[in-house]
């Protein structure tokens, strides 16, 4: 098997997968919050999990350096 | 006078990574592979060293695409990126370190999910230009190697009684054999209760321990500084209001 | 509407290139690192062998097993000594309990169960079975059957292994008529 | 001794092996990320727990086949953490698309911590450890459902004792993740000690 084969199958695997991963993600951004959650927002002790610099969802939150 | 200005951001990024910001003593990020690899010295001083390989390269590369990534999907791409890099360090411990690759173990995969080399890009490296991207890692680096490196010398000489460099870097030996500094050899102190530091239990206390003596200097000198401030705020009454209790 | 789908298809396009490019450079980098790889271990391989037979000049290449009995002894090696005699074989033996797997080399010669190291482990209290169990064994300080040893399921999986490799041996020894 | 066991006792074996002598957080150290900083009031740890989880057992359910009948096959192996890390992401929308659609209950109670699960140590270290190790499928399996169980327990417990924590008086230098740290030391000795049921 040449080396360029395993190249073309593991760019052809990380695209479908990067692919799956976009429809996923447009997919899950498209459904409506269920009705009764609309008010989630990204609490305090939700937050806490990662501490200090890095917090994906408070998107607001200034980083103190 | 701008390259003033811009001297002294670089020289503070690359500062505040090491000793202000340490990202485990202060951030207190990347506890995973803080406690789980720090069993020997060599291999937690390994295992900075290739943290600090995959945190500059994925900072360097996340400032160069920081104008190409749209904003919804930055996170994915960066991991996409870290984890690249995370692959090329294991192929090449494998392949240079294989002694390093085994004792490390899957804790060099988890490096892809490192609160600190994503939190550094999320929050450094997609903002701030490629150079002081380059040094916000270097200093993040640094700090964190010698912060792990710290905790792997006190676990080993807790745990084992002495310290022995050699058996993972096999270049650096003693006519032959990795050199075994024993510290606490035959002290009383070598009774099975030094097992205890080199198990998972031992790297949670000492971890706490660490955090907690860190804590204690840093309440003691704001404390201090208050102190200080209000001393000199009314200086009239000459009572002594020098030094905190 | 297209205005919605041509971002997705900017976003997805981004993400496919960043992935496909380090997809590539990856399997660039693997072309280089895959023969150091190789050599790595069968330098390894070479040393765990080293230790079963100190005066065996030469081993035999990896000889695949066609006992249809034997459940863990996967491949063994020749150990020849100066004249190409066989002094003993080396099984190696892979198998697995509840609680991990465990690849281990042992060492068979003249019937007798010889030392045993271990090539992989990664069972709970993978450092138990080797310092309870296994350095007192091979040092001669306690019998393959004594399995009590804070990490008795691995013992007896190792033990059950050696074992095996003890008859695979002897079927081949009758085999072959030695 | 291991053909005669009936698979299943070598499955509940495993299970419980990896929930609580092998524990995830305590022994082998995945997942303290999230462990220290979200585990101080119950009902969100539990919803971690839980949401943590759902993404290991199908994380495991898909990359186990896809590195033993698509990567290796493939002669590329190397690419495991690339793969899975991409697999886990996808997940991690797949299973919050399939909450928010199905059931808003549970998307109040979980929803909200989906996006942190990809970054967080446990669910990754399960998948790659199992790879690493070649388990086979049912082992990998039990090792899934036994590590998501333990992180649960622990992550549970742990929320139960610095919920009373904060009422005692600790020193001021342990408060908050020192003293957290030492609590999950003393918690890790105790799992130790039950080594001897096992094995």
């Amino acid at each position: 098997m040449p080396q360029f084969v395993y190249l073309i199958i593991a760019i052809v695997v990380i695209v479908a997968l990067v692919a799956i991963f976009v429809i996923s993600f447009i997919a899950y951004r498209r459904t409506p919050v269920p009705k009764g959650c609309e008010d989630l927002v990204a609490n305090k002790e939700k937050c806490e999990g990662c501490l200090m610099s890095e917090c994906p969802l408070a998107h607001g939150r200034e980083e103190g350096h | 006078m701008s390259d003033e200005i811009a001297r002294n951001r670089h020289k503070e990024s690359f500062l505040s990574g090491i000793i202000k910001q340490n990202p485990l003593f202060v951030a207190i990020l990347g506890m995973c592979p803080a406690l789980a690899v720090t069993k020997t010295f060599e291999a937690s001083f390994g295992m900075g060293l290739l943290f600090t390989f995959v945190l500059v390269c994925s900072n360097v590369i996340v400032s160069l695409l920081r104008k190409v990534v749209p904003e919804e999907i930055e996170t994915p791409a960066h991991i996409v990126i870290i984890a690249t890099f995370v692959t090329i360090v294991k192929m090449l411990t494998n392949a240079l370190l294989p002694e390093l690759y085994s004792s490390l173990g899957v804790f060099l995969s988890l490096l892809v999910v490192n609160c600190i080399v994503l939190g550094r890009s999320e929050s450094f490296a997609k903002k701030n230009t490629v150079f002081d991207s380059f040094l916000d890692g270097v200093g993040n680096g640094i700090g964190y190697t010698l912060a792990i490196s710290i905790i792997g010398i006190i676990r080993e000489i807790l745990g084992k009684g002495s310290l022995t460099v050699g058996k993972i870097f096999t270049f650096i030996s003693y006519n032959g054999s990795p050199i075994t500094i024993p510290i606490l050899k035959n002290s009383v102190f070598d009774v099975s209760m030094g097992k205890i530091f080199s198990n998972p239990a031992g790297g949670f206390i000492v971890m706490g321990i660490l955090l907690a003596i860190i804590a204690a200097v840093v309440n003691y000198n704001k404390a201090k500084k208050k102190a200080a401030a209000k001393s000199a705020a009314k200086p009239a009454p000459n009572t002594n209001l020098g030094g905190a209790k | 509407m297209n205005e919605t789908v041509k971002k997705y298809l900017k976003v997805g396009g981004i993400l496919g290139l960043i992935a496909g490019a380090s997809a590539a450079i990856i399997c660039t980098l693997n072309v280089f690192t895959e023969p150091k790889i190789k050599e790595n271990e069968f330098n390894a391989q070479q040393a765990a062998l080293a230790k079963f037979y100190p005066d065996a000049k030469k081993y035999s290449e990896e000889l695949s097993l066609k006992d249809a009995k034997a459940t863990y002894v996967l491949s063994y090696w020749k150990a020849f000594d100066a004249e190409d005699l066989v002094i003993g074989n080396v099984y190696k033996t892979s198998g697995r309990n509840a609680y991990g797997a465990i690849t281990m080399l042992v060492g068979v010669s003249k019937g007798e169960i010889g030392k045993i190291v271990l090539v992989t482990n990664t069972e709970t209290y993978a450092d138990t079975i080797v310092e309870e169990y296994l350095d007192p064994y091979n040092k001669g300080a306690r019998s393959l059957d004594d399995t009590k040893c804070g990490a008795t399921k691995g013992a007896e999986l190792i033990r059950a292994m050696a074992k095996e490799a003890q008859s695979v041996d002897e079927r081949l020894n009758s085999k072959e008529g030695q | 001794m291991n053909a005669t066991v009936p698979f299943i006792v070598t499955f509940l074996l495993a299970i419980v092996n990896a929930t609580l002598m092998d524990n995830v957080v305590l022994i082998r150290f995945y997942g303290i990320c999230s462990f220290v900083g979200v585990s101080n009031k119950v009902k969100p740890a539990f919803s971690m727990g839980v949401a943590v989880a759902f993404v290991t057992i199908f994380a495991s359910l898909v990359c186990w086949p896809l590195y033993n009948f698509v990567l290796v096959p493939a002669g590329i192996p190397f690419m495991d953490t690339v793969v899975y890390i991409l697999v886990i992401a996808s997940l991690v929308q797949l299973v919050g698309l399939v909450i928010k659609k199905y059931s808003p209950a549970l998307y109040k109670a979980f929803g909200i911590y989906l996006p942190l699960i990809t970054t967080n140590c446990a669910v990754l270290g399960v998948a790659q450890g199992n790879t690493d190790s070649g388990l086979s499928f049912g082992l990998s399996m039990a090792q899934a459902i036994g590590t998501s169980a333990g992180f649960l327990i622990i992550i549970f417990l742990m929320a139960c004792i610095r919920s009373r924590l904060d009422a005692m008086n600790v020193p001021k230098a342990f408060k908050g993740i020192p003293i957290a740290l030492i609590v999950a030391g003393i918690m890790s000795i105790a799992l130790i000690g039950l080594g001897g049921i096992g094995s």
